[in-house]
C-alpha cells in the first residue's frame, strides 16, 4: 500500500470543501433566511482559503501528481477567489433586495469556485476534467437560479447544453491525447508531447481540448452562449460569470498550454491566434448594436477574452505576465461595471437597457463619473488601468514578434471604444431619463472601489505587476 | 488466439458496433422520445458489449448499471412526466440538414483519416502510469478497484463533489413547495395546542353565526 | 535670483505646473451645497487654478536657459520598472513654449464659460482643469509611454466637452473625434512598442541617439504619422475637425484649436524628425503633397462655409498645413517658422474662437448670413476680431506672418513649386477670411435681434484684450519666442542632417522624380 | 525718428482714445503728428538728401533664425528721404483738408487715426532696410488702405471693394513674398546692404523655381514687381484702383494717388541694383508700365464718376513711372512720382471739393456751369489739370517729358514701345482731363435746381491745403528737376539708385539730345487732347453721344474697363466658390466621410446587426457555429498542414 | 500473406482504428444529434450521452491497447460526471418546461441578438 498523500499543498481546497459542507448543514437545519448568514460566512471562507492558499506550500505536486500548487497557482486563485468574494457580495445585495434570498445561492457560488481552484490545480486531464465539471455543474444550475423566470431558464438550458458539448468535446480530445501520449499527467504528455514527430492525432486532440476550454472562456467562435446566458442570468450572478470563471478559465488555458502541450507551440498558437483575432473583433463589432446592457457587457467580456488570449499566444514569461495583469484589471473593472448595473433600479424595478442610463451623470452624478471611468477603462484610454493592461499584452506581442496581432487588437479596441463610448454619450449627453435609486451600500461601495482602483492601479503598478511576473516566472518554471 | 477465435471476436465487433451504430441512429431520428430513449439503452448495451471485448468488463458492467439502469431510466421518467407530444417537423430543417451533414461528415472523414494513421508517442507505453496487470493474475475490476480507492482516491472525492453539486442543484431546481399539498407535519401536529385552534362561541338564538 | 534659481531647478515644477489643475479639480469635487453656490465655487476655483498654474509656468519660462538644446527641469521617477518606462519630464526649447499656450489659454477659456455654460458646471471645470493637467503633461513627458498616455488622456475630457456641453450634432462630432483621433494614436502605439522592443527603453532622449534600420524606420513613420495626421490634422483625415469645432462649446474650440491640434506638429518634431530621419526625409514628399492639397483644398472650402466656427476650422486646417511643410522643410526657418505658426495659430485661432463664442452667446446662431453690421454696435467687438482676423491673415506685425512667413522663406530653399503653392494659401485665406469679417461685422444694421446686441463687456474683454497684446507681441517681437526655440531646433536640424549624412544606402524619397520636375 | 514714430502716436492716440477724448482733439493730435514728422521730414531730407549724410538706425531684432536675419531698422538715403518728405507732407495737408471734408462726418478720429497709421505704415516701408520690414509697411499700407476704402462699412458696395483692394493686393503680395525668398535663397540675407553688394556677383547666376530653369536674378525681379503690380494697380492687378475711390476723397487723394500706389515705384527703385542686372525683367517692368499707362487712359476717356476718371488716370501716370524704371531712368520714375503725388493730390482733393460742393455728386454728367460758384476749386483744378496734361512749367510737364524722352532715348525696343504707348496716353490723358473739367465746371448745369441751389465753396481748412498743393503743382517739378534727373543728380543720390552705365537712359537723353519733334511731342499731342475735348465737350455736345452710338462696341469695351472685372469675376471668384463646393460637399461630405468615418461607422453597424442576427437565440445554430468552427480549425491541421 | 489475405486480416484483425473509428462515428451522431435536432431538448441531452459514450469507446480502448488502467478509470469518472451532469440537464428542462409548458427547441430563442 501506498503511504498517504501530502495534504498540505491542497488545504485551501480541503477547507473549503469542508466548509462548503458544513455550510451546506447549516442552511438546510436552519431553515429560513439562513441566506445572508450563509453568504458572508461564504465570503469568509473564500477569505480564509486565499489567506491559507497564499501562506500554503510554495510549490508541490501531491496526490500521485494530479495536483500541483505554485506561484502561479496560488495567485490564479486568489485572482478567482477575489472575484468570486466580490460578486458574493453583489449576490448578497441583490438577493436581499429581490426577496429571492436561498442559502444554496452562495453554496453553489462555494463549489463552483473550488471547482475553478481545482482546475487550476490540476495536474492531469482526468483532474482538469473534474475540476471543469464540478465548476460547470454549479454555473449551470446558477444560470437557471432563478427557476420561475422564463429568460433565466432558458439561459440555464443553453448554458447547459453548449457547456455539455462543449465538455465533451474537451473529453474527446483528452482521450486522443491520451491514446497518444498513454498518460495523462501532464508531465508526462510534456514529455510525450516534445519528443518524437508529432502525429496529427495528438493534434486533434489538442484542438479537441482548445475547443472544449475557449468555450469556458467564450472565444469566438465558441461564445454563442456568452451573451444569452449573460442576459438571462440574474445579473449578479452574471457578474459572477464574467470574472470567476473567466478568469480560472483562462489561467488554466495557460496552464495546459504552456505545460503538458508546450511541444507543439507551434500548431496552438495559430489556432489561438485565429480565436484571438475573432473574438476581439467580433466582440466589439456586435456589442455595437446592443440594447440590454448586460449583452454588451457579454460581448465586452469577448473582446476582452481575445485580447487576453493575445498574451496566451505569445506563450513566454512576459505573455503570462501580460494576461495576469490583464485579467487583474479586468476583475476590477467588470465588477465594478456590474455593481453599477446591479444599481440601475427605477423605483425599485431593476432595469436594463442602456437607454436606461439617459441622463444618468445629472441624477447620479457619482455612478455615473464611476462607470464612465470603468469604461474609458474597458476601451484601453490612458490613464486608466486598462491601458496597461492592453499595453502590457501589447508589449508582450510586439517582442515577441506579432506584431499584425497587435494591430489587429488595437483597431479593435478602437471599434470597441466606440460602444463604451455610447453608454458615456448616453449619461453625459442625453437627456435625463427616469431617475435611479440611489445605489445600495455594498454596490456603491463595490463601484466606487473599483472605478478608484482603474486610476491607482495606472499610477502604482508597479507592486501587482511584479506579483504577477513572479506568478509567471513560476508558472515557466513548472 | 487461435484464427477462429480472432474471426468470432472480428465478427463480434462488427455485430455490436453496426448494431450500436444503428441504435444511435435511431436515438437522433426518432420521433417519438421514448423510442429514442429505448434506443438509446439498446445502443448503451451494445457498446457495453464492445467494452467487453476490450477486455474491460468491469466498465461495461458499470455502463449497464448506470447507464441503463439509472440515467436511460431517469430520460425515460421525464420524458413521461413532461407529456412531450411527437413534434411535427417544421420548415427549415431540410434547408440546414445538407450543410449540417457536409460538416459533420467531412469531421468524421478527417477524424478516420486521422485514426487510420494513428500512431502513439514513442515512449508512451513508458509513460503509462497504471500498467495493466495480467488478467489471468488479477480482474479487470480488482485492479481498477486497487487504484481508485488509493492513488486516484483524489478523483474520486472530487467526482463525489460533483455528484453532490448535481444533488443540490436538481433539488435547488425542481423542489417545490406547493402551498396547496397536503403534507403531513409530525412537529405540527404534536405542537398543536387546543388553544390555537378552538374558540368557543357564545351563539345567540336566532342568529346564527355572521 | 541665483537663490530662487537654485530653489526652482529643485523644485519639480514642471510637475508642479502639470498636476496643479488636478489639485483644483480636487477642490472642485470637494464642493457641496446648492447648485448655484456649487456652480459659482467651481468657476473661481478653476479660475484661481488656472491662472495660478499660469503664473508658475512663466517660472519655467523665467528660468529657462536659452541657448541650450538639452532638456531642462528634468524630473526622473520610476513607473514601470518592469520595462525600464518611468515617469520623466523635462522640457526643451520646442516644447517649453506649448506649456505656456496651454496654462496661457486656459484661464481664458474658464473666463469665457464664465456665463455661457449653465448645466454641470462643476463637472464642466473638472473636465477642463483635467484636460490642461493632460495637455501640460503631454508636452513635459520625456518617455514616450507617459507622452503617450497624456496623448490619449486628451480624448476623455475633450470627448466630454464636446458631447456634454456642445450644440448641434455634439455627439456625432464627440464620437468622430474621439474614434478618428483613437484610431491613429493606436498606430502610434504600435509603433511605440516597436520602438521600445528594438531599443528596450522609452525614454525619449535614449530613443533619439537610438538607431534604427531603414525599412523599420518606414513602418514606424507611418505608424507614427497615422497618429499625428489625424491630430494636425493633415488632409484627408480632417473631416473630424469641422465638426467637432463646431459643436464644441466656445472654450473646447479654443482648446481643441489652441492646443490639441498643436499635439500633431509637436509629435512630428518631437519622434519623426530626430528618431527616424531616414523615412521622413522619405516621406517628405507626401507630407508635401498633403499639406499643398490641405493648404488650398481647405481653403476654398472655407470660402463656402456659412457656419463661423466651421469656416475657422476649415482656415484651422489649412494653417496646419503650413506647419507641417515647415516641419518637413527641414531648416532653421522653416522649423522655427512651424513652431511659430503653430503657437500663433494656437492663440489666434482660440481667439477668433472666442470671438464666435461672444456673438453666440448673445445670438445662438453661427450662422453668418444671420449676422451684419455688427460694427455699428459693438465697435470694441469688430476692433478685436479686426484683429485677429488680421492676424489669421498673416499681416506683418501680428502674430500670424511671422511663422508663415519663415515657413515660406524656409521652404522656398527646399523646393520652390511647394513654397509657391503654399503662398497662394495666402492669399485664399485673405479671401475667406475678409469675406467672413465683411458679412459678420460690416454692412448695415438690418435685423432687430442683431441690433439689440451689446458690446464686449468687461469680463469678454478681460479674456480678449491680452490675447490681442500676446498677438502683437508676437508679430512685432517675435524674438522673445524665437531665442528660446533657437538651440533646440538647430539641435535637431545638426543631429537630423548628420543621421543622414552617416547613413550606409542612400535612398532617393518619394516620388524623386516628380520632385526634380518641380524645383 | 520723429518722422516716423510720430504719426504711429497720433494714430494710437487717437484711435484708442478718440472717443474719449472727442473729435476736435483728435484731429489736433493727428495733423500735429503728422504735420511735425513733415517739419522733421523736411530737415532729414535736406540733412540726407542735401548735406548727403545718408544712414542706417538700428532699432532691435525682428527675426532671426539660422542665417536669417531682419533688423528693425530706418534707413535714410536719398531715396527714402524724398519719399519720406513726400509722404508728410501731402500727408499733413490731406489730414488737414480731411478735418473740414469729414467734418459731418462720424467716426472721426477713427478715420483721423486711420490716415495717420497709414502714414505710419508708408514711412515704415520707404525707410526700411530689409526687404522684411518692407513687407511690414508694405501690407500695413494695404492694411490701411483696406480699412479706408471700407471706412463706409454701411455701404455693401465699400466693403465690396475693401476686399476686392485688399486681396487683389495679396496676389501681389504673393509674388513679392516669393521674391523675398528668391533673394533670400540667392543672397542668403534680406538687408538691403547685402543685397546691392552681392548683386553683381550673381548676375549670372541661373537656377531653377517652380520648375522653369532660368537666370536668377530676372525670375527674382519679375516676382519682385508681380508685387509693385498689386500695389501700384498695374495691368491686370489694377483692377481694384477704381473700385477704391469708394473711400472718402481725402483717402482717394492721400493713398490712391500720392502715396500708397506709388510704392511699388518705390519698390522697383529701391531694388534697382537688382533690376539692372536682370535686363529680362526691366523689359517686362517697361511693357507693363507702358501698356497700363495706355489702357488706363483708354478707360479714363468714357467715365463718368468723377473719381474713377481720376483714378483711372493715377493708374496710367504710375503706368509712367514703372516704364521710367523699365528703361533704367529710376530717377525719372521717382520724379515723376514726386511731382505726380502733388498734383495728383491736387485733383482729387478738389474732386472732393466739387463732390462736397455738389452735395455728394461724382456723376459728371451731371454737374456742369459751376465754374463761377466754386472760383477757388476751379482754379486748383486747373492748374492740377495743367500738371497733369504736362503743360509747361507746371509740375508734371518735367517729369513727365523726362519719362517720354527717357522711354525714346534707351533705344531698346520696349523702349520705343512704351515711348509709342506713352506719347498716345498723353494725348488721352489730355482728352479725358479736359473732359473732365469741361463737363463739370462749363456748359450748362445739369443738376437738378435743389443740388444747384447749395453749390457753395469749401472752408478754409479745405481750400488752404488745397491752395498749397497747387503751389507744389506748379513748382515741384521746376524746383526738383535739376536735382532729379538734371545734372546734379549724381550728386543727389548718391547711390540710392543704382544704374548700369550702359543703361542710363536718363544720361543719354542729356547727351544726346532728342530732336525736337521727340521733345515737343508731348506737349503737341496734349494740346491735341485739348482741342479735342474742347470740341467735343464744348462746340460739339452731341459728338460724344453720337460717337458712343457710331461705335458701339468700342464704348462699351470702355466703358466696362476692358471686361477685366468679368473676366476675373467667371475665371477665379466663380471657380473659387464652385471648388470650394465641390471640395465642401463633394470631396469632403461626399468622399471622405462617406467613405471613411460615417461609411466605416454605418459599415460597422450594418455588421454589428448581422452578427446580432447570427446570434439567432436557436441552440443548434450555436451548436453549429461551434462544431463549424472546431471543423474548420481540424481541416486546417488534416489538409491544410498535411498537405 | 497474399494480398487478399492482407485485406482479410486488416478487416478481420480489429485494430484500434476499428473502435476508434466507431467512437467517432457515435461522436458525429452525437453532434449530429446536438445540431440537426429540431425536436426537443430530451432528445439534445441523449445526443449528448452519446457524445459522452463514444468518449469512453474511445478511452477503453486505449485502455486496451496501451495496457492501461487509467483509462478505464477515466471511463469510470467519466460515467459517474455524465450521470451527474444528466441529472442537472435534466432538472433545468423540467424548470423550463414549467415556464414554457414546452421543451421544443424551436422554442427556446427569448434570448437572441
Amino acid at each position: 500500500m501506498t503511504a498517504l498523500p501530502a495534504f498540505a499543498p491542497a488545504y485551501p481546497e480541503i477547507f473549503m470543501a469542508l466548509a462548503a459542507l458544513g455550510l451546506l448543514m447549516l442552511g438546510v437545519f436552519r431553515k429560513n433566511d439562513s441566506m445572508t448568514l450563509v453568504t458572508w460566512l461564504s465570503i469568509l471562507v473564500m477569505a480564509v482559503t486565499a489567506v491559507l492558499a497564499i501562506q500554503g506550500t510554495d510549490s508541490a505536486v501531491t496526490f500521485n501528481k494530479l495536483f500541483v500548487v505554485n506561484g502561479f497557482t496560488v495567485f490564479a486563485k486568489v485572482l478567482t477567489l477575489l472575484g468570486a468574494g466580490l460578486t458574493l457580495l453583489l449576490i448578497n445585495a441583490w438577493a436581499e433586495g429581490e426577496k429571492f434570498a436561498r442559502f444554496e445561492l452562495p453554496l453553489l457560488v462555494l463549489f463552483s469556485v473550488l471547482g475553478m481552484m481545482l482546475m487550476i490545480s490540476a495536474n492531469d486531464l482526468i483532474a482538469l476534467y473534474l475540476g471543469v465539471e464540478l465548476q460547470s455543474l454549479s454555473l449551470y444550475v446558477l444560470a437557471a437560479f432563478h427557476r420561475d423566470n422564463q429568460r433565466a431558464t432558458e439561459a440555464g438550458v443553453k448554458y447547459f447544453v453548449l457547456g455539455a458539448l462543449a465538455s465533451g468535446l474537451l473529453l474527446y480530445g483528452s482521450s486522443l491525447v491520451y491514446g497518444f501520449a498513454g498518460t495523462t499527467t501532464f508531465e508526462g504528455l510534456a514529455m510525450a508531447v516534445k519528443s518524437g514527430p508529432n502525429s496529427i492525432g495528438v493534434t486533434i486532440g489538442i484542438v479537441f481540448v482548445i475547443t472544449g476550454l475557449a468555450f469556458k472562456v467564450s472565444a469566438v467562435p465558441f461564445h454563442m452562449w456568452t451573451p444569452d446566458v449573460y442576459e438571462g442570468a440574474p445579473t449578479p450572478i452574471t457578474a459572477f460569470f464574467s470574472v470567476a470563471p473567466k478568469i480560472a478559465g483562462l489561467c488554466l488555458f495557460l496552464r495546459v498550454l504552456v505545460g503538458p502541450f508546450a511541444g507543439m507551440i507551434e500548431q496552438w498558437q495559430q489556432v489561438i491566434i485565429a480565436i484571438a483575432v475573432l473574438s476581439m473583433t467580433w466582440g466589439a463589432i456586435a456589442a455595437i448594436a446592443q440594447k440590454s446592457i448586460k449583452r454588451l457587457m457579454a460581448y465586452s467580456s469577448i473582446g476582452h477574452v481575445g485580447y487576453a488570449l493575445i498574451g496566451l499566444v505569445v506563450g513566454n514569461e512576459e505573455g503570462a505576465r501580460g494576461l495576469l495583469f490583464y485579467l487583474l484589471v479586468y476583475l476590477f473593472m467588470s465588477v465594478g461595471t456590474f455593481a453599477v448595473i446591479m444599481s440601475m433600479r427605477v423605483k425599485g424595478k431593476y432595469v436594463e437597457e442602456i437607454g436606461d442610463l439617459a441622463g444618468l451623470s445629472r441624477n447620479n452624478p457619482g455612478m455615473a463619473m464611476a462607470l464612465a471611468v470603468l469604461m474609458f477603462s474597458m476601451a484601453g484610454i490612458p490613464p486608466m488601468a486598462g491601458f496597461l493592461g492592453k499595453f502590457y499584452i501589447f508589449v508582450a506581442a510586439v517582442n515577441a514578434g506579432f506584431v499584425a496581432l497587435a494591430v489587429v487588437g488595437l483597431l479593435a479596441s478602437v471599434v470597441g471604444a466606440f460602444y463604451y463610448l455610447r453608454l458615456i454619450k448616453i449619461m453625459y449627453f442625453d437627456e435625463p431619463a427616469a431617475a435611479m435609486d440611489p445605489p445600495g451600500l455594498t454596490t456603491g461601495i463595490i463601484m466606487a472601489v473599483s472605478s478608484a482602483l482603474m486610476l491607482v492601479f495606472f499610477i502604482v503598478p508597479a507592486p501587482l505587476v511584479s506579483r504577477a511576473e513572479a506568478a509567471a516566472r513560476a508558472l515557466f518554471l513548472g | 488466439m487461435g484464427a477462429g477465435s480472432m474471426i468470432v471476436a472480428s465478427l463480434a465487433f462488427y455485430l455490436f458496433s453496426i448494431m450500436a451504430v444503428v441504435g444511435a441512429l435511431n436515438v437522433i431520428f426518432q420521433r417519438n422520445p421514448v423510442h429514442s430513449v429505448l434506443w438509446l439503452i439498446f445502443t448503451f448495451f451494445n457498446a457495453a458489449a464492445l467494452f467487453v471485448l476490450l477486455g474491460a468488463e468491469f466498465v461495461a458492467m458499470i455502463l449497464v448499471v448506470v447507464y441503463v439502469g439509472a440515467v436511460a431510466v431517469l430520460f425515460l421518467f421525464v420524458v413521461m412526466m413532461l407529456d412531450i407530444n411527437v413534434v411535427v417537423l417544421r420548415e427549415g430543417f431540410l434547408k440546414y440538414l445538407p450543410i449540417g451533414a457536409l460538416t459533420g461528415i467531412i469531421l468524421l472523414v478527417e477524424l478516420a483519416v486521422v485514426y487510420g494513421g494513428w500512431t502513439m508517442a514513442p515512449q508512451a507505453k513508458a509513460l503509462r502510469v497504471v500498467p495493466t496487470p495480467d488478467p489471468g493474475q488479477v480482474t479487470n475490476t480488482e485492479a481498477l478497484g486497487r487504484v481508485m480507492y488509493t492513488d486516484y482516491a483524489y478523483l474520486f472525492q472530487v467526482s463525489g463533489l460533483i455528484l453532490l453539486v448535481a444533488m443540490i442543484g436538481a433539488i435547488v431546481l425542481t423542489l417545490r413547495r406547493r402551498p396547496g399539498v397536503r403534507k403531513q407535519k409530525i412537529s405540527d401536529q404534536v405542537h398543536r395546542d387546543s388553544k390555537d385552534t378552538v374558540t368557543l362561541v357564545q351563539v345567540q338564538s336566532g342568529k346564527g353565526l355572521s | 535670483m541665483t537663490a530662487l534659481s537654485n530653489f526652482i531647478t529643485h523644485l519639480p515644477i514642471l510637475t508642479i505646473v502639470t498636476f496643479l489643475p488636478l489639485v483644483g479639480a480636487a477642490f472642485i469635487l470637494m464642493t457641496r451645497g446648492e447648485a448655484q453656490v456649487v456652480a459659482r465655487q467651481s468657476r473661481y476655483v478653476a479660475l484661481w487654478t488656472t491662472l495660478l498654474t499660469f503664473l508658475l509656468s512663466l517660472v519655467i519660462w523665467v528660468e529657462f536657459e536659452n541657448g541650450t538644446a538639452n532638456f531642462q527641469f528634468e524630473e526622473r521617477l520610476n513607473w514601470l520598472p518592469q520595462y525600464r518606462i518611468s515617469y520623466h519630464m523635462g522640457v526643451d526649447g520646442i516644447s517649453m513654449l506649448f506649456v505656456i499656450l496651454s496654462t496661457f489659454l486656459m484661464p481664458l477659456c474658464i473666463l469665457a464659460s464664465w456665463d455661457s455654460i449653465r448645466k454641470m458646471v462643476r463637472e464642466y471645470m473638472i473636465a477642463f482643469l483635467v484636460l490642461e493637467t493632460m495637455m501640460v503633461g503631454m508636452f513635459c513627458a520625456m518617455d514616450m509611454v507617459l507622452f503617450y498616455v497624456f496623448f490619449e488622456g486628451v480624448l476623455i475630457p475633450m470627448f466630454l466637452i464636446i458631447g456634454v456641453w456642445g450644440g448641434g450634432r455634439r455627439v456625432y462630432s464627440a464620437f468622430k473625434f474621439f474614434l478618428y483621433t483613437l484610431t491613429g494614436s493606436v498606430l502610434l502605439l504600435v509603433a511605440l512598442l516597436a520602438m521600445y522592443f528594438q531599443v528596450g527603453s522609452t525614454d525619449i532622449p535614449e530613443l533619439i541617439t537610438a538607431k534604427f534600420s531603414r525599412d523599420m524606420q518606414l513602418w514606424l513613420w507611418l505608424g507614427m504619422f497615422a497618429s499625428f495626421a489625424v491630430k494636425v490634422p493633415m488632409w484627408p483625415v480632417h473631416t473630424w475637425l469641422p465638426d467637432a469645432h463646431v459643436d464644441a462649446p466656445t472654450a473646447g474650440s479654443v482648446i481643441l484649436a489652441g492646443v490639441l491640434l498643436k499635439m500633431g506638429g509637436y509629435g512630428f518634431l518631437r519622434f519623426s524628425l530626430p528618431m527616424l530621419p531616414e523615412a521622413s526625409e522619405y516621406f517628405t514628399p507626401l507630407v508635401f503633397g498633403l499639406s499643398l492639397v490641405a493648404v488650398i483644398y481647405t481653403s476654398l472650402v472655407a470660402l463656402v462655409q456659412t457656419d463661423m466656427k466651421k469656416l475657422i476650422a476649415y482656415s484651422s486646417v489649412a494653417h496646419m498645413g503650413f506647419v507641417t511643410i515647415g516641419i518637413f522643410a527641414l531648416n532653421q526657418q522653416a522649423v522655427e517658422g512651424a513652431i511659430f505658426q503653430m503657437l500663433s495659430h494656437g492663440v489666434v485661432s482660440a481667439a477668433l474662437f472666442l470671438c464666435v463664442g461672444v456673438v453666440y452667446d448673445r445670438l445662438h446662431t453661427r450662422d453668418i448670413d444671420r449676422y451684419g453690421g455688427l460694427v455699428n454696435n459693438m465697435p470694441r467687438y469688430a476692433f478685436a476680431f479686426m484683429v485677429f482676423m488680421l492676424a489669421s491673415v498673416g499681416l506683418p506685425g501680428t502674430a500670424g506672418f511671422v511663422g508663415e512667413f519663415l515657413v515660406l522663406t524656409g521652404t522656398f530653399q527646399i523646393n520652390s513649386s511647394v513654397a509657391l503653392l503654399a503662398a497662394s494659401g495666402v492669399v485664399l485665406g485673405a479671401t475667406y477670411m475678409l469675406y467672413l469679417y465683411r458679412r459678420v461685422v460690416y454692412g448695415e444694421l438690418t435685423k432687430d435681434d442683431v441690433r439689440a446686441m451689446v458690446d464686449l463687456e468687461p469680463r469678454e474683454i478681460a479674456v480678449l484684450a491680452p490675447i490681442i497684446v500676446v498677438v502683437m507681441w508676437m508679430g512685432i517681437y517675435p524674438m522673445s519666442f524665437l531665442d528660446v526655440m533657437d538651440a533646440s531646433v538647430a539641435h535637431l536640424l545638426r543631429n537630423y542632417h548628420d543621421a543622414l549624412a552617416t547613413r550606409a544606402v542612400e535612398i532617393a524619397p518619394l516620388g524623386t522624380s516628380l520632385l526634380a520636375w518641380l524645383r | 525718428m520723429a518722422a516716423v514714430f510720430l504719426p504711429l502716436l497720433g494714430a494710437f492716440i487717437a484711435g484708442f482714445f478718440g472717443r474719449l477724448i472727442g473729435d476736435r482733439a483728435s484731429h489736433i493730435v493727428t495733423c500735429l503728428g503728422v504735420g511735425l514728422a513733415a517739419l522733421a521730414a523736411i530737415f532729414t531730407f535736406y540733412d540726407v538728401a542735401i548735406a548727403g549724410h545718408s544712414e542706417v538706425v538700428n532699432l532691435t531684432t525682428f527675426l532671426s533664425s539660422g542665417t536669417f536675419e531682419a533688423q528693425w531698422a530706418l534707413r535714410f538715403d536719398t531715396l527714402s528721404a524724398v519719399m519720406v518728405m513726400t509722404v508728410t507732407t501731402v500727408s499733413t495737408l490731406i489730414h488737414i483738408y480731411a478735418v473740414g471734408y469729414m467734418s459731418h462726418d462720424d467716426g472721426q478720429p477713427r478715420f483721423m487715426a486711420y490716415l495717420s497709421l497709414f502714414t505710419f505704415a508708408m514711412l515704415m516701408l520707404v525707410t526700411a532696410d530689409n526687404l522684411v520690414q518692407l513687407f511690414f509697411g508694405w501690407e500695413g499700407v494695404g492694411l490701411v488702405s483696406y480699412l479706408l476704402i471700407g471706412f463706409w462699412f454701411k455701404k455693401p458696395s465699400a466693403n465690396a471693394a475693401a476686399i476686392k483692394a485688399f486681396i487683389v493686393n495679396r496676389i501681389g503680395d504673393f509674388g513679392f513674398l516669393l521674391g523675398i525668398f528668391a533673394v533670400f535663397f540667392l543672397f542668403d540675407a534680406a538687408s538691403f546692404d547685402v543685397i546691392f553688394g552681392a548683386a553683381e556677383g550673381k548676375a549670372d547666376t541661373e537656377v531653377t523655381f517652380f520648375g522653369i530653369h532660368g537666370h536668377a536674378l530676372t525670375i527674382t525681379c519679375i516676382l519682385l514687381f508681380i508685387g509693385a503690380m498689386g500695389k501700384s494697380a498695374q495691368l491686370f492687378l489694377h483692377t481694384w484702383l477704381p473700385d477704391a475711390m469708394e473711400g472718402p476723397t481725402p483717402v482717394s487723394a492721400l493713398i490712391h494717388a500720392a502715396t500708397m500706389v506709388t510704392a511699388g515705384v518705390f519698390l522697383v527703385a529701391r531694388m534697382s541694383p537688382l533690376f539692372e542686372y536682370a535686363p529680362t525683367a526691366l523689359t517686362v517692368v517697361t511693357v507693363i508700365g507702358a501698356s497700363t499707362a495706355f489702357f488706363a487712359a483708354t478707360i479714363g476717356c468714357v467715365q463718368n464718376d468723377i473719381k474713377r476718371i481720376i483714378a483711372y488716370s493715377t493708374c496710367s501716370q504710375l503706368g509712367y513711372m514703372f516704364f521710367a524704371c523699365g528703361v533704367s531712368a529710376y530717377q525719372a520714375g521717382i520724379f515723376h512720382l514726386m511731382t505726380h503725388a502733388w498734383f495728383k493730390a491736387l485733383l482729387f482733393l478738389s474732386a472732393g471739393s466739387v463732390i462736397h460742393a455738389m452735395s455728394a455728386e461724382q456723376d459728371i454728367r451731371k454737374m456742369g456751369g459751376i465754374w463761377r460758384l466754386i472760383p477757388v476749386t476751379f482754379t486748383v483744378m486747373m492748374i492740377g489739370n495743367l500738371a497733369l496734361t504736362g503743360i509747361p512749367f507746371f509740375a508734371g510737364y518735367f517729369s513727365k517729358d523726362m519719362v517720354l524722352e527717357a522711354a525714346h532715348a534707351a533705344g531698346t525696343g520696349a523702349g520705343n514701345y512704351a515711348f509709342a504707348l506713352g506719347i498716345t496716353a498723353a494725348f488721352l490723358t489730355s482728352f479725358y482731363s479736359w473732359r473732365l473739367t469741361f463737363l463739370t465746371f462749363f456748359g450748362a448745369p445739369r443738376a437738378n435746381h435743389h443740388t444747384m441751389e447749395h453749390v457753395h465753396e469749401s472752408p478754409l481748412v479745405m481750400t488752404i491745403p488745397l491752395g498749397l498743393l497747387a503751389l507744389g503743382a506748379i513748382f515741384a517739378g521746376f524746383l526738383g528737376y535739376d536735382l532729379f534727373v538734371g545734372e546734379g543728380r549724381a550728386e543727389f543720390w548718391r547711390g540710392a539708385i543704382a544704374v548700369l552705365e550702359s543703361h542710363d537712359a536718363i544720361a543719354r537723353v542729356h547727351e544726346h539730345h532728342p530732336a525736337i519733334l521727340i521733345k515737343y511731342l508731348p506737349l503737341i499731342v496734349s494740346l491735341g487732347g485739348l482741342g479735342l475735348a474742347y470740341l467735343m465737350y464744348i462746340k460739339r455736345p452731341d459728338l460724344p453721344g453720337r460717337l458712343a452710338a457710331a461705335f458701339p462696341g468700342v464704348y462699351q469695351f470702355l466703358l466696362n474697363k476692358w471686361y477685366f472685372d468679368e473676366l476675373y469675376d467667371f475665371l477665379f471668384v466663380k471657380n473659387a466658390f464652385r471648388l470650394g463646393s465641390l471640395f465642401w460637399k463633394g470631396g469632403d461630405t461626399g468622399i471622405i466621410d462617406r467613405f471613411g468615418p460615417d461609411g466605416l461607422s454605418a459599415a460597422t453597424g450594418v455588421f454589428a446587426r448581422r452578427l446580432g442576427a447570427v446570434q439567432s437565440g436557436f441552440l443548434y445554430h450555436y451548436a453549429f457555429a461551434m462544431i463549424v468552427g472546431l471543423a474548420a480549425i481540424v481541416s486546417w491541421f488534416v489538409f491544410g498542414r498535411a498537405g | 500473406m497474399t494480398e487478399q489475405a492482407a485485406v482479410a486480416s486488416g478487416f478481420l484483425a480489429i485494430g484500434l482504428s476499428h473502435y476508434l473509428t466507431v467512437g467517432a462515428i457515435l461522436f458525429t451522431l452525437g453532434i449530429f444529434g446536438i445540431f440537426l435536432n429540431r425536436k426537443n431538448l430530451i432528445v439534445i441531452m441523449m445526443s449528448i450521452e452519446l457524445m459522452l459514450l463514444s468518449v469512453s469507446v474511445n478511452l477503453v480502448a486505449f485502455s486496451s491497447f496501451l495496457g492501461d488502467l487509467v483509462g478505464q478509470l477515466f471511463t469510470m469518472l467519466l460515467l459517474t460526471v455524465a450521470a451527474a451532469e444528466a441529472a442537472i440537464g435534466l432538472a433545468i428542462v423540467v424548470v423550463f418546461y414549467r415556464n414554457r409548458r414546452s421543451i421544443e427547441v424551436e422554442d427556446i430563442n427569448q434570448l437572441k441578438g
